[in-house]
């Protein structure tokens, strides 16, 4: 019980271990993870859309790629992406002589390159999959009425599919906001970067995690307001009228 | 009030060559173990290694799953508050290391202005740097010392700053790359490079802290301390 | 063929122990967050307040707490609070009751895992339970199902077709975040990796057996989802141009 | 002498979605072997009645007693409540209901929706629902379409399909939420002689329906629906032949 | 004297499921302003036909020309396929088509589905569109539910919008699979007016329907299907009032 005031009490008065340096590595860890996910998410999204519709199609050599290229993304982990993408790649012969470089050198180019490709392959597989359940008959109502391919896609099938996907797509959010967590290892100091430097400075693990909780907290109480919002108006359409 | 103990159990993360590593049929050694099976023979301490990542070693140690964290870890006053270390057992000095085309010949903070500097993140290392050299010098921090050397191979950082041990076997012993040592050895100030490296334990159990400062005090009296010392860090040249 | 290199420099034994135990730490929570997800999404979609406001309350605080603090505070945490007790009792008896109550790490972490990733499921099934045509529930309502066979006969058969992509991500999701069972003192493939990456100072060769070992699970799991993909898309057909 | 229990008694409902009022106080009695049809425009409400029936929409106010039973309720704080649960599904499995769009289960053959109820909620042995089921289908003209799934049957085979899993039931009393809507005028006829007999059984059935040949030919009783209100009711000769309120007498008038 | 130019013709179509044939060779010519009426009893391939016609099924044999442009079709590995997609949507947007189940788009309100392909296929300004779809609706009496969603709407409402969707295409030839079966028979005299002014405008009608009275009273041509042939075609007054063949006979004699 002494402890978990202590903790508390510690958290509230300013003290030993949040003077304004370390909330100052704080608040940068919390740009440099905003940007991150937000950027590769961006990215993800409007990468995964098409691959998703893509990844249905009827000609083997555009799908299995795309299935191929899902799998693997998602089948091993982030870190080794993330590794490869900023250890890996600067191994490459001649890299380093070339305006790759510039983009390599920095760690954050490797790390949204591999984090948007993370995202971009689960994305993928969410929508690919409601996709697949778009009520038969609207599509067809669609193509009764002219709609081309691309445009029956564009007005009939995403939007109802994406409406359908929100909750998972939503968790996908979640998930990447908690997986940029790895970032440190490529010297990028995120949120979680500043929770293992004030860890392995004082010694304060419980003080430093659940603080750096709180602000991971606020964050995906945010992501997860957003969604609540987006069903409220999307799903409208499930719900009695008013 | 402390405990009496019969038999404790140590915490430690390995390999962090030489102070904790795993022998090729995987049994642990290192300059911490073999100190640590000393000590608990002084103390009539029945002790058990336990191996636990680095991440959850604090909070292990503070909920009894084991009693005491012997792995190389650094004293210093922030730390005091959260754990109760022993008296230090050894005071490694930490030491600059750099590619040897580079061609530093000093590491003042004149030298390495506009330079990349690799530490590993949340350690002294990085305090010293980053107090010193922050303004001057761009600072990456690494997990781990393996990811730096692999960066500085990469070019991506120009110099680094570490345990002395640890840079030896890093980048001194291992036979790719060719690094060398920038400038002397350092362990000054105080306030950076505190007392050195000390058994932690949890605040309450003083009495067993004091048996093992005593038993610390006796090996270094019968000369354990120095054979193992000569083993470990032996300056060859 | 040389098969020497499966040796891994010595670390093949410990590499294989630690993918077993990444295998069963990965099934065993599945379980767990399947049950999880499937009762909270239930209650979630209940017309009861009180099942709705605690199935919201787990949903949001557990995915808004990154894993890994969530695994030290419900396993460290959890043995702290333990431990106060059992220290008060140790000073209030001036030493004669001396108890270390131990929390499994095994249990422990299965738990764990299970737990936060029930909220996952929970959102996925939810959504998947929205987008099943409500004609079909009513007609097995109609018919005098309870809600149990109902669910079981209808609900659940029409709500994995929109599941399962959903599903697939969480366990994937799921099946790496087993590395964190490593900060409460298990030893999985990725913690061996790790040690031998430190001592042979080569940190490439081993990421190779920590991904094969990841697709060897994932593309037996892949075998599992496909067949469940054609099961639950039985009677479901898709438009032609 | 004693009032006689009737299969089906409903006094004053009410039911609105939202603000806005669809049923407004209706009151009906079916007897047993009663053919009641339901008719009104579109929007009038019939469909919501009839759902209203076996609850699977929550009337604001008004009874139901179904053989004697009355249906409980509790108020709670968001409206009015089903109180016992056991005693709906009990007694939803004595009203069986075919759906104005059939909503068969999509996931299920043809034989596998006509057996589901009586295997899983009467407990009928499955060797049994079978041979039954697959008679039901004989009788619909369904059996050589037994293991299509309903995506793949057309609209007249999927209403058959459906009133064949709600004869599957052997109800007391029938919901019919327009039965003959896809149905050839062929078809029409069969599914009317299938009525009828069941009437003979002693069976009672709720109709709701467009088809005022079918009305006039079936029913012991029509009631017209028109803005959530009971506007006209009694024998099919009086209110079919012989309306009395002008809204019915427009309403009936054929235009073509 | 050159052959006229007609809105559709349809030579010797075939189309089968599996093993299964359902339409064994059909043929339909639709001259301008034409009403053609198929009936045949249920499963007899009323609506697959009415799918080929827009290709919604792809036809295994036969040919469809649409204001004398034939529609083509290539051979591949996986059999028939269409050949220029663009062709097949360009002929689409002139055949517009109510579904016997609407098929509405569950996700747009009422209004949405009326004004959305006009928008986005015909080009139609948004703010036009949006007039002439009130329009619509008000013509099917829908104006006031314009914001609902399809799931909120009673069975007759959804298929009026249905048919308020297919007229916003202001198409040539207008397919309706059974327009009016959820309709009452006040309703069914407003729908056939509408339908009345579409042929006296010079649209053309294909209507699959199960009501006689409305095929006698719309129809220029009535086409009697039966197992996926036609069995009788002509004018109604002889295919209804004199028919020859002994099936269709038997499917238009009243059973009750
Ligand atoms: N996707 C499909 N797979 C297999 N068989 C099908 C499929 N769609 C339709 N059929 C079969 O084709 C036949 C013709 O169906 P169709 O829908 O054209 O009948 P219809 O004349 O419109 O009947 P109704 O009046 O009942 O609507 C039916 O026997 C049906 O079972
Ligand atoms: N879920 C809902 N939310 C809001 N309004 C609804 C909902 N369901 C039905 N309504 C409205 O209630 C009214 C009655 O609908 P109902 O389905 O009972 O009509 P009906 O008499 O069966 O008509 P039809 O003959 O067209 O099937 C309609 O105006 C409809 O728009
Ligand atoms: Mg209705
Ligand atoms: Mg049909
Ligand atoms: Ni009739």
């Amino acid at each position: 019980m002494e402890q978990l005031t202590q903790t508390i009490t510690d958290l509230l008065n300013g003290n030993a271990i949040f003077t304004v340096n370390t909330l100052n590595i704080y608040w940068d860890g919390m740009v440099n993870t905003v940007q991150l996910v937000f950027v590769s998410l961006l990215i993800g999204l409007l990468l995964a859309v098409p691959l998703s519709i893509l990844r249905g199609s009827r000609f083997a050599i555009i799908k299995w790629p795309i299935w191929c290229y899902t799998y693997v993304f998602r089948a091993t982990p982030l870190l080794i992406q993330l590794y490869l993408a900023y250890y890996g790649f600067a191994f490459v012969p001649g890299v380093r002589d070339t305006w790759i470089w510039f983009f390599v050198q920095d760690p954050l180019y490797p790390a949204l390159f591999a984090f948007t490709l993370n995202t971009a392959a689960y994305t993928t597989e969410i929508f690919h999959g409601a996709i697949r359940s778009t009520p038969r008959g609207e599509v067809e109502a669609a193509r009764a009425y002219g709609m081309s391919r691309a445009l029956t896609i564009r007005r009939i099938v995403l939007p109802s599919a994406f409406r359908r996907a929100l909750p998972a797509y939503g968790n996908e959010v979640i998930f990447m906001l908690h997986a940029s967590a790895i970032a440190s290892v490529v010297t990028i100091m995120d949120l979680t970067g500043a929770a293992y430097y004030v860890y392995a400075r004082f010694y304060a693990p419980f003080t430093a995690f659940i603080f750096v909780a709180l602000l991971y907290m606020v964050l995906s109480f945010g992501i997860q307001g957003i969604f609540r919002g987006l069903e409220r108006r999307l799903l409208a359409h499930l719900r009695p009228a008013g | 009030q402390g405990r009496d103990y019969q038999s404790i159990r140590i915490g430690v993360d390995v390999p962090y060559e030489p102070m904790e590593y795993r022998n090729p049929d995987g049994s642990l050694t290192g300059f911490d173990i073999e100190l640590g099976d000393a000590l608990c023979e002084r103390a009539e301490l029945q002790c058990e290694w336990v191996v636990q990542a680095w991440d959850g070693i604090i909070p292990g140690l503070l909920s009894r799953r084991f009693d005491a964290i012997m792995s190389s870890m650094t004293i210093n006053e922030e730390r005091r508050q959260q754990v109760l270390f022993s008296e230090p057992y050894i005071s490694p000095p930490s030491a600059w290391f750099a590619p040897s085309s580079e061609g530093f010949t000093s590491a003042d903070a004149q030298t390495l202005k506009g330079k990349t500097i690799g530490v590993q993140r949340g350690t002294l290392q990085d305090n010293y740097v980053t107090d010193l050299y922050g303004s001057e010098a761009q600072i990456r921090r690494y997990a781990t010392a393996d990811d730096l050397v692999i960066d500085m191979s990469a070019g991506r950082i120009d110099i680094a700053f570490l345990d002395f041990p640890i840079g030896k076997t890093t980048m001194l012993d291992a036979d790719q790359g060719d690094y060398v040592v920038v400038g002397d050895m350092i362990d000054e100030p105080k306030e950076y490079f505190g007392d050195g490296f000390g058994i932690a334990f949890r605040p309450r159990d003083e009495a067993l802290a004091e048996r093992f400062n005593q038993a610390l005090a006796e090996v270094r009296e019968d000369g354990t301390y120095q054979s193992l010392y000569d083993k470990y860090f032996g300056v060859e040249e | 063929m040389d098969l020497a290199w499966l040796d891994f420099q010595g670390y093949g034994p410990r590499l294989i122990e630690g993918g077993w135990l990444t295998l069963r730490v990965a099934v065993l929570s599945m379980v767990i967050a399947l049950l999880l997800g499937m009762l909270t999404a239930s209650a979630k979609l209940s017309s009861s307040a009180l099942l709705k406001g605690v199935a919201t309350f787990y949903t949001t605080v557990i995915r808004g707490v990154p894993d890994l603090v969530l695994m030290m505070l419900l396993f460290y945490g959890g043995q702290i609070g333990v431990n106060m007790f059992t220290d008060y009792l140790y000073d209030a008896t001036d030493g004669r009751i001396d108890w270390f109550i131990d929390v499994d790490a095994f249990t422990a972490g299965v738990i764990t895992i299970g737990f936060i990733f029930g909220a996952y499921m929970a959102e996925t099934f939810r959504g998947a339970f929205m987008a099943v045509d409500a004609g079909q529930m009513e007609a097995a309502r109609a018919y005098g199902m309870s809600p149990l066979k109902a669910f079981q006969r209808v609900r659940f058969p029409l709500m994995m077709r929109h599941a399962l992509p959903g599903l697939g991500n969480n366990w994937m999701v799921l099946l790496k975040t087993t590395a964190l069972v490593s900060i409460i003192g298990l030893t999985d493939m990725v913690r061996v990796a790790d040690e031998a990456t430190k001592a042979t100072h080569q940190p490439f060769l081993f990421l190779l057996p920590v991904a094969l070992g990841y697709l060897a699970i994932a593309s037996l799991s892949e075998l599992l989802f496909q067949w469940l993909t054609r099961r639950y898309s039985v009677g479901f057909t898709e438009a032609n141009d | 002498m004693p009032e006689p229990i009737h299969p089906l008694v409903i006094t004053d409902l009410h039911k609105s979605f939202g603000d806005n009022p669809v049923l407004r106080g209706l009151s009906l009695t079916a007897k047993k072997g009663d053919v009641i049809t339901l008719i009104g425009a579109s929007g009038s409400g019939k469909s919501t009645f009839l759902r209203c029936m076996n609850l699977l929409e929550r009337p604001n106010a008004g009874e139901i007693v179904v053989h004697g039973e009355s249906i409980r309720f509790k108020e709670t704080r968001r409206g009015r409540e089903v109180a016992d649960h056991r005693q709906v599904e009990r007694i939803r499995s004595k009203l069986s209901m075919v759906f104005q769009n059939f909503n068969l289960w999509a996931h299920m053959t043809l034989l596998a929706n006509v057996i589901e109820a009586p295997i899983h909620v009467l407990k009928v042995p499955k060797a049994e629902a079978r041979a039954r089921g697959m008679a039901l289908l004989e009788r619909v003209g369904l059996a050589e379409r037994a293991d299509y799934y309903p995506a793949q049957l057309s609209g007249g085979q999927q209403q058959r399909g459906a009133i064949a899993r709600a004869l599957a039931m052997e109800p007391e009393v029938m919901l019919f939420d327009e039965p003959t809507s896809a149905l050839d005028p062929e078809l029409v006829g069969d599914v009317l002689r299938v009525m009828r007999e069941l009437a003979d059984e002693g069976r009672t059935m709720i109709v709701v329906t467009h088809e005022m040949a079918f009305a006039r030919d079936v029913s012991s009783q029509v009631v017209y629906l028109h803005q959530g209100r009971v506007e006209e009711a009694g024998p099919p000769s009086q209110v079919l032949d012989n309306p009395t309120s002008p809204r019915l007498r427009q309403f009936l008038a054929p235009k073509h």
